[in-house]
């Protein structure tokens, strides 16, 4: 079934970029014309005192890639903004649905502005624009647009890199489990924090007392929390088969409702479901510090002999933490909070950094399929650092020898990482 | 390591020193100075004062979002940088769009209007040069609607008056349309979520404000996400720093950001001092050990 | 002497959370009973008035309303997302609490959707493309890179690079760190541990001017309010 | 059915929510706010469980007499009342239709007069908490200790006056070893460059991650029965 779910995925990406590729290209050929030659000039009665040439209008179209009522304005800069008598103080944009209607300012942009964005067209109406060129005596006009219309895109033309790379991480991941399924084996490097799960299980065992397990303060809609219940799926399946106590206060109704669902089905795998009770999980409350007010309580007054704080933290990270090293627990941290990282490590036992909390649960796992695709992970990341040692390169080089072609070409593949 | 050995010496026992001293004398530093009132000045460096001069440079009648993302637990940090920069935006004739994504910035809105707005500029007219929008929920959710359409989650100001009766919310249709927009930031949801889902897309200038904790995250933003962000009671202070070098006036005024510094800067000291101690106590452990031992660990 | 009874339960409360350090108390627990009941009751009615009315009923109604009339508008979508609230709560009859896995499982995979994007552009491309700049070279105005303006720069242009790859390479999972690898990432660990030691030590600041908040409370409100 | 469909629904919400975002064109566009909405109302309804949850296990704790039962009795009551303050809308002045936090209701003066100093306190609780986990953990014991150590010291000194009185010395070629520079320049090359380390890593999980979910190799959160 994930066979056949893993080649369906890929067929329908495939088949989606290449009709977006499709339409993309055909919108490209709507394109219109930038400008009415023939327009004419408005607005030169009074005899200027000290006005500054004004913008020449460059291109005025539908913008690229979006939901449509929103059609982008440039110009050529006046020779006066920033050089020149150098009196320009900011560029009008006016707009009018005919072409000698009457004409209101939509926006302004500051000088040495060539672009603007005006997101207030109905789609399908025609609009003329001209720029303003402002200086302290007054404005100068440029000439009136051709006529255009807005409208909506099927393809985010300028997300287009973005698609590429994501389908290139996701083909490298989804090949990675496809191999390890079909039973290639990976080596995988040790994590400590993982490695330590079971002996820290183990010692609340030993010692009689209860896990604390922590899922972070965020709700359902953070990965990092799924992460982190996707963990103590794992965990909980050893603390079942080691008959252990966990305890788990939650801030979060939703994550009350999967953490009761995974624990148990973790009871049930282990062949203890008897064992198993809905008191496991409990809520507290949703607001950050009333939460850890009150799991500091259960600290102190239960004692456990282990702590897990796997999911995303906030500034309450150093306050559990500190207090349970002032009992004495072992504590296992993991989050991608890089802020609350550092308290974890100077805290706790062992801390998983980042892309380590995300790959605990497959680690824990031992699943191939799991593991393949921390295998294809890795490659995501040899892509990322010779695009970043190539590009370095390349624009060193370039910079070097003043290379005009060479500085393009690196700006071109540079582009490509420039998602909007 | 073994925190229940039989016997120790005194050096050993230091070691492990009860928290509670360390506590006692971390009230005391911050205790201290608050009680004296001194104050304490800060240089400017680059990553605020890009947005000092960003905003110096609006023309009059930019419309500049200030939206108050932090709670009365934040707020001795990030009140200061909210106070300088709607007294900056104010002296540039800038029109202030106030509104919070934090329950608790709705709040704080209003304080900021009453206790330095108003009082300090009072040729500023409500609906026409500044206006409160209120609080309203949704998180990122809320930035990714407002991105598209302003007025569908903002009908009303936070009086409940029709937003399309102040003259300045006319040319308002989405996020698009503001010059600037800060974010007072104490956390999730906050100046990073202003980027992710308004600044990049649709390419408009966020600055911000935040905790001096989350400011190193958003180191990396800037400056090609972020045109500058204020870090902590330090960059409020800076930014106060900025503001009287180019307004005077300002030196005479008690800066929020300036009289934090010291405080923070007396208990900056007891906790280095700590450090210093505990580290001199480690070495001369471990040489006692290795003398006791005939060296090795 | 001027008593404000609102200044007055604001240095109760916070005395007794503060007290917290010296140990486990009664005082300690009153507060935090009072904090967890006022605050899950505080978010609970928040949203209700800020998610169920405002964004389910004052959507659905209206809709719900104009079916009737025989139209069908967009916000008639929000009804499914009032099922899938509903279906939420079956679980508390065990029969068929396992519907509760349906609104879950949309849960999950529209996190596992967009937080997919998100982190690809903001985390992964855009810190790509950040860190590529000429690490070294004359002053250039030739496109539109950033000039490298001085050696420091240059230099430190260079560890940026140098620090971003040997941390990529820590966190390398299907490879044995030992070797001319085990080598780079130890190095990533280092630059690891500056950044953990940075961001410690920047932290301190903003915490001190939490308590200073408070101890300004304790010492301007209560005190010199009541007794001053 | 009782797992299929659920994986099912994981695979196409997920993927139809990565495909949109490259689609502007209605409705497409608008998917990933209308989850933020739904999942919203979702959580709103997923409140009466956690609600539920706290009053039973109070409740219980009250009638078993257990340990500390008389502080669940405060909880019990400080949750009702705040409820109630707050659905019921008592005393705002705009009655039933007022703003849920108006200005005079019960609802403001219970969130100002005792949410608010609770929560700012245990906030302060951090400093006390940074003094103590510094004195710990700032060990010179080995190599990366001592990285971080030095690294948080400098940062430190660079943060007061201090650290430029002692060494406002060096000027000149030196001066970039001055502490203020010295710290902004560890913030701003070192530690970016472990950051975005971290942030690429981290990019790379959830993409990985949200991979293994959407194709449902991870299903641990829905549970593994019958495996």
């Amino acid at each position: 079934m994930e066979l056949l779910r893993s080649r369906i995925i890929i067929g329908i990406t495939l088949l989606s970029m290449v009709l977006m590729f499709g339409s993309a290209l055909a919108q490209d050929a709507d394109k219109r014309d930038v400008l009415d030659s023939t327009a004419v000039r408005v607005g030169t009665f009074k005899k200027p005192v000290n006005l500054p040439i004004p913008a020449q209008l460059d291109v005025v179209e539908d913008s690229e890639g979006d939901a449509g009522s929103s059609i982008t304005v440039s110009w050529l800069p006046s020779p006066d903004d920033g050089a020149g008598k150098n009196n320009v103080i900011e560029y009008q944009i006016l707009r009018s649905e005919s072409q000698d209607g009457e004409y209101v300012i939509v926006g302004s942009a500051s000088r040495g502005m060539t672009q603007f964005q005006d997101a207030t067209t109905t789609d399908g109406v025609t609009y003329f624009y001209y720029v303003r060129t402002i200086s302290k005596d007054g404005g100068a006009n440029s000439q009136i647009s051709a006529g255009i219309q807005s409208s909506p895109q099927w393809f985010n033309t300028k997300d287009l890199d973005t698609f590429i790379i994501g389908l290139i991480i996701c083909a490298a991941v989804i090949y990675f489990i496809y191999h390890a399924q079909k039973g290639k084996k990976f080596f995988l490097r040790q994590i400590a924090g993982l490695e330590a799960v079971d002996e820290a299980i183990g010692r609340a065992t030993e010692m009689g007392r209860s896990i604390l397990f922590i899922p972070g303060i965020n709700d359902m809609d953070d990965v990092q929390t799924v992460a982190g219940i996707t963990i103590l799926g794992r965990v909980a399946k050893t603390i079942a088969e080691y008959d252990t106590k966990i305890n788990m206060p939650v801030s979060r109704s939703i994550v009350m409702t999967t953490a009761r669902e995974t624990i148990k089905q973790a009871y049930v795998a282990a062949g203890r479901p008897d064992a198993y009770s809905d008191d496991m999980v409990h809520y507290l409350t949703d607001e950050q510090f009333g939460y850890v007010a009150a799991v500091d309580g259960i600290m102190v007054r239960e004692k456990p002999a282990t702590c897990f704080y796997l999911g995303a933290f906030f500034a309450e990270s150093l306050i559990m933490a500190e207090t349970g090293n002032s009992i004495g627990a072992i504590q296992i941290a993991g989050t991608a909070m890089p802020a609350q990282l550092p308290f974890f490590v100077a805290a706790c036992d062992y801390t998983l950094i980042g892309e380590e909390l995300f790959a605990a649960s497959a680690y824990l796992s031992g699943e191939p399929k799991q593991l393949g695709s921390l295998k294809g992970q890795d490659v995501g990341k040899i892509i990322a650092m010779i695009v970043i040692l190539g590009l370095c390169g390349l624009y060193t080089v370039a910079s070097i020898s003043d290379s005009v072609s060479l500085l393009d070409f690196a700006d071109k593949i540079k582009g490509l990482f420039s998602a909007s | 390591m073994n925190g229940n050995g039989e016997q120790k010496s005194l050096v050993e026992r230091l070691q492990f020193i009860d928290r509670r001293i360390i506590f006692l004398f971390i009230a005391v530093a911050v205790v201290l100075p608050l009680l004296f009132g001194a104050t304490l000045k800060e240089e400017t460096t680059p990553i605020v004062q890009e947005l000092f001069d960003f905003i110096e440079h609006l023309p009059p009648d930019s419309r500049v979002l200030l939206s108050f993302d932090y709670g009365p637990t934040t707020a001795p940090e990030i009140q200061p940088m909210a106070d300088a920069i709607v007294r900056h935006c104010a002296e540039r004739d800038t029109r202030l769009y106030m509104m919070a994504i934090w329950a608790t910035g709705h709040n704080l809105t209003g304080s900021t209007i009453e206790e330095t707005l108003k009082p300090e500029f009072p040729g500023y007219v409500y609906g026409e040069d500044y206006i409160n929008l209120g609080y309203k929920a949704g998180n990122q959710g809320l930035i990714r609607l407002l991105f598209d359409d302003f007025k569908r989650m903002y009908s009303t100001d936070a009086n409940g008056t029709a937003i399309d009766e102040f003259p300045m919310m006319q040319q308002i249709k989405n996020l698009k349309n503001f010059d600037l927009i800060v974010s007072f930031g104490g956390g999730f949801p906050g100046i990073k979520e202003w980027v992710l889902y308004a600044g990049d897309p649709g390419n408009i200038p966020v600055g911000g404000g935040c905790t001096a904790v989350s400011a190193p995250l958003l180191y990396p933003y800037y400056p090609n996400q972020l045109v500058g962000i204020l870090g902590g009671a330090k960059g409020a202070a800076e930014y106060e720093n900025a503001l009287i070098t180019k307004y005077p006036a300002y030196g005479k005024k008690w800066m929020g950001g300036m009289s934090l510094m010291m405080s923070q800067a007396v208990s900056h000291v007891v906790i280095m001092l700590f450090i210093l101690f505990g580290n001199a106590l480690y070495f001369i452990l471990r040489a006692q050990r290795k003398l006791e031992t005939g060296g090795g660990e | 002497m001027h008593f404000d009874l609102g200044v007055w339960i604001g240095a109760f409360l916070t005395l007794g959370i503060i007290s917290f350090l010296y140990k486990d108390n009664p005082w300690y627990k009153i507060c935090e009973a009072i904090f967890v009941g006022i605050s899950a009751g505080y978010w609970i009615a928040s949203l209700f008035w800020q998610n169920l009315v405002s964004k389910l009923y004052d959507n659905l109604a209206p809709a719900i309303v104009a079916l009737f009339h025989g139209q069908i508008q967009y916000n008639l979508l929000y009804l499914v997302a009032g099922i899938l609230g509903i279906m939420m709560l079956l679980r508390l009859i065990p029969q068929i609490g396992w519907i509760s896995r349906w609104p879950l499982a949309l849960v999950v995979g529209a996190t596992a959707g967009l937080q997919f994007i998100n982190y690809l552009v903001s985390n992964g491309v855009k810190q790509i493309y950040n860190t590529i700049v000429p690490v070294f070279g004359p002053v250039s105005d030739a496109g539109g890179i950033p000039p490298v303006a001085t050696t420091g720069e240059g230099i430190g242009n260079v560890i940026i690079l140098i620090g971003t790859f040997t941390g990529l390479v820590y966190f390398f999972f299907s490879k044995e760190h030992k070797g001319l690898f085990g080598g780079a990432a130890k190095v990533g660990t280092w630059f690891l541990m500056i950044t953990f030691g940075a961001s410690f030590g920047y932290t301190v600041m903003s915490r001190m001017s939490l308590l200073i908040g408070r101890i300004d409370f304790l010492v301007n409100d209560w005190i010199r309010g009541t007794f001053g | 059915m009782k797992r299929t469909v659920p994986l099912l629904i994981t695979f196409i919400v997920g993927a139809v929510l990565i495909l949109a975002e490259f689609v502007p064109h209605e409705p497409f566009g608008n998917f990933g706010e209308d989850f933020s909405l739904y999942f919203d109302i979702i959580a709103v309804f997923a409140f009466l469980l956690g609600g539920g949850n706290l009053i039973r296990v109070h409740v219980t704790k009250v009638q078993r007499k257990k340990k500390d039962w008389p502080f669940s009795i405060v909880t019990l009551v400080g949750f009702l009342g705040m409820l109630a303050a707050g659905l019921l809308k008592i005393g705002n002045p705009d009655g039933i239709q007022g703003d849920v936090a108006k200005l005079g209701s019960l609802f403001n003066d219970l969130y100002m007069f005792i949410f608010t100093p609770l929560q700012a306190s245990m906030f302060a609780l951090l400093a006390f908490f940074v003094g103590s986990a510094s004195y710990r953990a700032f060990r010179a014991k080995n190599l990366d200790a001592t990285i971080l150590l030095v690294a948080a010291f400098v940062i430190l000194l660079g943060r007061t006056p201090f650290g430029l009185w002692l060494t406002s010395g060096l000027e000149g070629s030196l001066s970039f070893l001055q502490i203020p520079n010295l710290a902004n320049w560890i913030m701003g090359v070192p530690n970016l460059a472990g950051q975005r380390a971290i942030m690429i890593g981290i990019a790379l999980g959830v993409i990985s991650m949200s991979l293994r979910l959407i194709l449902g190799v991870e299903r641990t959160y829905l549970g593994q029965d019958n495996e």
